[in-house]
């Protein structure tokens, strides 16, 4: 069993779905010989060639717009979107292109684009760079939006995404590319792709996050031992749809939940959630769902990322307030 | 076509100038016209027509035919049958000309004008009307007919062209076989004038370009985008842009079919063979309104549409079939037969056409149903069934 | 004191709002001659001419872009987006760029940019003509977000939107240009452009809606009232910020809450909402607030639409199960 | 500039070649240059630099200058002291060239590498730094120099431009008023030829065309996009690009500070006149990384760097100052100590700089404060001040 960064699990899922489907095609900016800036197609073209790994024009719409050609030609079209601030001159053909196609053609024509998206903040980039867009893309009736947290969960959920036959916006956490897990390859891909994981059992309070959050709330949870809580994680992995059935036993289980994420507060996933959990657990909470994102502005000037990211003594504010309630 | 610089357009054709309507500004231009306005067959030093008399006449039945098909759509429409119409009125040649130039395994991304080619590819009139009458997006399935979904965002397919275009080089099917007679595949992308001023359309011109994709960009450059004239999209002529790209481009008499088969048939040919994109533009004129909710008096004179209809794409083949191919009555009066049948099938399945039933259509959003959307068709499915037998 | 209809509100807006500052100007598809595909513009560029009033070519992308530019020079663009489905090519340039530009010059330039999007289903039309994209800017830190839902609101909060030193994305409701209402010109703008409005008030319930689902929300109220049921009905006006003081009173007084928009549920403007007001009501809510929307699905083609949007009915079942909960 | 075809770009260059890398694919293709790598001035039939050695020895002080500011930015993001630091080696010709061809009125609209333009603009190189640092997103006001914010999201910026140039056209401000001995004004929007790819710089061409505004879009094509050549955005040279929009197009030696000058003015005096737009190529190289973050090893190889070397912007100007006008050391000498004022003058300013405040940034999302982001506000500064005092 190899130690491999969350980066290199993408590069191999993708690696091993290219060699399992000669179909699989990756496409976007600066992917071959450079690799993508943050390396993670590094040796799919000198493996794969040129025509299945495709440098592109420096044109986003270009690239899914052109992948929904090929899409439509019989090729699984993974679209790489070098940062999560330039997915909007794409955001045209994935709003109404991309998540339309199934509907429109009443289930004859499929949308199998995994587009992939390095997302999230702390990694002290200039603007542009930091952005936590998952609620543009969740709010998109066929879209599926999901959002890896650990290495081994990223080899496997990209391949999972690139058989899905609905289109998937696949958010990677670029501050977590470097964090490093045991991986098993053998073992197969057994947890769904659509699937909210307990990362770890609690019972006082519930923390629903994914990406980079994921760890952050982990580390949240042993802290929070000292002060003689025992918290319960829940890493939610697919942001739309949401997996509703283990969120809801998880607060039914501990009677309080926070929502974490970077994503600004107002209309981010933890207002959904929130809305959702109210409406089903109502007579089991014990406080309302709260939540601890990013703040109601644009992302700041990296000197500040630090203040304005969830962080530990955040998440840990959030549950006291929600303890405290 | 010949290139004097390589990879720049030909300016070499024959000195027939576009029409220019009594009020337009822009100056005239050259096309490739091979049939007059009068039905006097012309030569062009770079295009020929080489088809016969019956090929002629072929697509003076579908021009017919189309032309039938849409006015009974607009009638449909004007009786409550349609929520609206986009009419292909006076597009008939540019239409037929570019579809009848398609090979089999050729691909087509349409507007949602493109009623003419639909026909060409074999898809049933009666499944354009659904769109428009509101029970579906397109019922045909765009892989019987190799004839892609209408798509009303303007631009967006000339992408989709382009990357289908860039699978058929993938698989293989570039570069004609001539051992086993086969001509490999192209793609089509149709588009309108005001369409060629979307982002998408020019990055589909840099991604053809660069990749050497085998699509034609077939413009119907009918001069107006709703109420916008030509000059809103661009000060210089349409087929120009493509020299920017590394690519030729060709303006040719829209409301020609003989030009228009001959001009897209060399570019669909340049494709198939591997030698990458070609500009089409037809140059043509929308006779009708935009669509049945447009009101065109509001932004054009009527002295236009008369000048235009001396162009008539229909009737200049009329008149060479007439006066050149010795055709006679008995042949226009079988189209005419044909065209009444047709147009009352067309009326008849409108009419019957079965509503559609929103619980139906909870399942097409996803090919994989998501737990919540199953839960709201469930939910909904209850509710609606609880006024059952209302009234 | 004339009756004027939704669409002749807004056109007496934009013609006041030029009148009064030469720096406005408006520009969009097919605004000139044709006066706009619902002719809100009608009879503007007679009058202030085609520099001022600005037939685009067909790209919003650019109608933004250069909206952006003629900003930076002093003027303020008021931009229609011709149809809802047609806003996306110019997101890019709306999220990147408008909604940003405060925050990155660090207040010193400013955006006073209008992006009217006619909105909503209801008219019939094909797809792409009939959405509700309003969490897909509402969410977006720098932009504000308003909808108007009658003929004197629509007179005067287009005025305040081009007044406001803000950029405003301006939802109308398109099935309502023609739903008419006495406009007193002289009254002056009295109520602010960011505030809630109590419409009809009430004891049992409260519906929270807008723009096109305020008719529907007074009609259900009355309906409702055969029930026995005293609804209370707030129009939001303003979804980004939200006016929170206002649905919390609301809320505090009436102790159940539906919201009722056309957009699909998942992360609408319900689910803001519904967060925000259980976090603050907590203790005051006698059911959790319900939500009745438009589904998870893409926009139906027209024959169904009737069934998909929020009518009297389906508000009512709403209602019907905030009471019973 | 003349014009054989009315719109259509001129193809009478001098017969001079735009250098190809060793390892470069693409064909030769002329370009305008007044000044030869070897530092001998030739001339051209369409422009004509006129300035005297004076402004020539002002140019290779502005070169010079703008090449150590870059050198001590990069040294300073090696040292920690800035998160990202995007170099402008090679270009300082193409961008001073540029910049000093600009009017007091005229206004910039930058990338994010225009360091040298920012320079002629006169705006305080350690402003430069804030971005790239993380403390502001550009700390400078663009009205004070008219020079607008570094726009990092690739092209959107030629829009900006061209609606700024649609602005000046609405004050009147185009057109020159020659008994007030005015110029009317311009706007000058940067770009690379990466960027040419994108939708909206080709929706900025047609806005431009379209509305004959009065900008100049400036590409400087230095070979590469990070790690994409130029071959993956292009098959024809960039400046082609234009003639399909029906402006003209040059290509001029980017490395060559007298003819961008002339050519930039030439292209303005066009703009300012009242001319509409033209697409100025400026044909250099990137000899940096093409940010400190990347690694050009992986992608390109070090002969084309050498050969490169030989085209530098401010050894040919040094070459001609020495050479033919008379220019002795004292000159370069004092400019280098200059420099090193300069530097220092960063380097000191760069570490002094005060971490902002993130309290302070809640005001700036909105210029009426929404509600909500007071409270969140309120809160934050609440919960902050709960760790003051704690190490
Ligand atoms: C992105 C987008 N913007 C606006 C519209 C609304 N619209 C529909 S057709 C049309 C004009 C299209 O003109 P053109 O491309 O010339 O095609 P034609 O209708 O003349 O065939 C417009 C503006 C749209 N469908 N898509
Ligand atoms: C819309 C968008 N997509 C991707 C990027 C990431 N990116 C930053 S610079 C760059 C290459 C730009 O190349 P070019 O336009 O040639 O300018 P140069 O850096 O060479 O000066 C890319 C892809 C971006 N900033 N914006
Ligand atoms: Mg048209
Ligand atoms: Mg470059």
């Amino acid at each position: 069993m190899a130690k491999i960064s969350l980066g290199k699990g993408i590069n191999m899922g993708l690696r091993a779905a290219m060699e399992n489907d000669p179909k699989v095609l990756i496409m976007g900016e600066d992917i071959g010989k450079l690799g993508g800036v943050f390396r993670v197609t590094e040796g799919l073209q000198k493996d794969f060639g040129e025509d299945r790994v495709i440098d592109t024009p420096l044109a986003e719409s270009g690239i899914i717009g052109t992948a929904v050609g090929l899409a439509l030609r019989g090729y699984r079209p993974v679209c790489e979107i070098q940062f999560d601030g330039f997915v909007f001159p794409a955001y045209d053909q994935i709003i109404n292109q991309v998540a339309k196609m199934h509907y429109r053609s009443m289930g004859k024509l499929k949308m199998p684009i995994v587009i992939r998206i390095p997302f999230g903040g702390g990694i002290g980039a200039v603007e542009h760079h930091s952005e936590s867009p998952e609620t543009l893309f969740a709010h998109v009736a066929g879209l599926k939006v999901v959002a890896c947290g650990d290495p081994v969960d990223a080899y496997w959920m990209i391949q999972q995404a690139i058989a899905s036959d609905d289109p998937v916006v696949f958010f990677e956490p670029k501050r977590r590319y470097h964090e490093k897990a045991e991986l098993d390859e053998s073992a197969g891909a057994t947890y769904p792709l659509y699937k909210a994981k307990v990362v770890r059992e609690g019972t006082d309070a519930t923390l629903f996050c994914y990406g980079p959050m994921v760890k952050t709330c982990l580390q949240a949870a042993e802290a929070a031992l000292e002060d003689g809580r025992n918290l319960e994680v829940v890493d939610l992995r697919t942001i739309a749809p949401l997996d509703l059935a283990t969120i809801f036993e998880s607060v039914k289980k501990t009677r309080r939940a926070v929502v974490v994420h970077e994503a600004p507060l107002s209309l981010g996933t933890g207002s959904e959630l929130a809305a959702r959990v109210t409406e089903e657990c109502f007579y089991h909470l014990e406080a309302p769902v709260l939540r601890v994102a990013g703040f109601d502005t644009p992302y700041p000037p990296s000197r500040m990322e630090e203040e304005y990211l969830p962080d530990l003594d955040r998440v840990l504010e959030g549950v006291d307030r929600v303890m405290e309630y | 076509m010949s290139e004097s610089v390589p990879g720049i357009a030909p300016e070499v054709f024959a000195p027939v100038k576009a029409p220019v309507s009594p009020t337009q500004a822009s100056e005239e231009v050259e096309f490739v016209q091979l049939l007059t306005p009068e039905g006097e067959r012309v030569e062009h030093p770079d295009y020929s027509f080489d088809l016969d008399d019956e090929a002629v006449k072929g697509f003076y039945r579908d021009m017919t035919l189309v032309r039938r098909i849409d006015t009974e759509a607009t009638a449909l429409q004007r009786q409550g049958e349609l929520g609206i119409w986009a009419s292909l009125l006076g597009q008939e040649a540019a239409q037929i000309g570019s579809g009848r130039a398609l090979n089999k395994k050729d691909m087509v991304f349409p507007t949602y004008r493109e009623h003419g080619v639909a026909w060409c590819q074999g898809v049933d009139p009666l499944n354009l009307l659904g769109l428009f009458r509101g029970v579906d997006q397109g019922a045909w399935d765009p892989r019987d007919n190799n004839f892609h979904l209408y798509t009303i965002v303007i631009g967006a397919q000339t992408l989709h062209a382009t990357g289908y275009a860039m699978g058929q080089q993938r698989d293989g099917a570039v570069g004609g076989d001539p051992d086993n007679d086969t001509d490999g595949e192209a793609t089509i992308a149709y588009f309108g004038d005001g369409a060629s001023s979307q982002g998408d359309v020019n990055e589909a011109f840099i991604y053809a370009s660069v990749f050497n994709a085998p699509v034609v960009f077939f413009c119907q450059n009918n001069q107006w985008a709703i109420s916008e004239p030509i000059d809103r999209q661009t000060r210089i002529p349409l087929y120009q842009r493509a020299a920017g790209f590394g690519f030729p481009g060709v303006r040719v008499d829209g409301n020609d079919v003989l030009a228009t088969y001959a001009v897209t048939q060399q570019a669909l040919k340049r494709a198939r063979e591997g030698s990458g994109p070609t500009l089409v533009e037809a140059y043509t004129y929308r006779m009708g309104a935009h669509t049945t909710s447009d009101d065109p008096t509001k932004y054009r004179l009527s002295e236009d549409l008369e000048y235009w209809k001396l162009k008539d794409p229909i009737e200049r083949v009329k008149a060479y079939l007439t006066r050149s191919a010795g055709v006679d009555s008995d042949f226009f009066d079988a189209i005419e037969a044909e065209a009444d049948g047709i147009a009352a099938r067309l009326r008849e399945g409108c009419l019957s056409m079965p509503d559609p039933t929103l619980t139906d259509f909870f399942d097409h959003a996803y090919v994989e149903q998501t737990p919540q959307l199953a839960e709201q068709k469930a939910q909904y499915a209850a509710y609606a069934a609880s006024f059952e037998g209302e009234n």
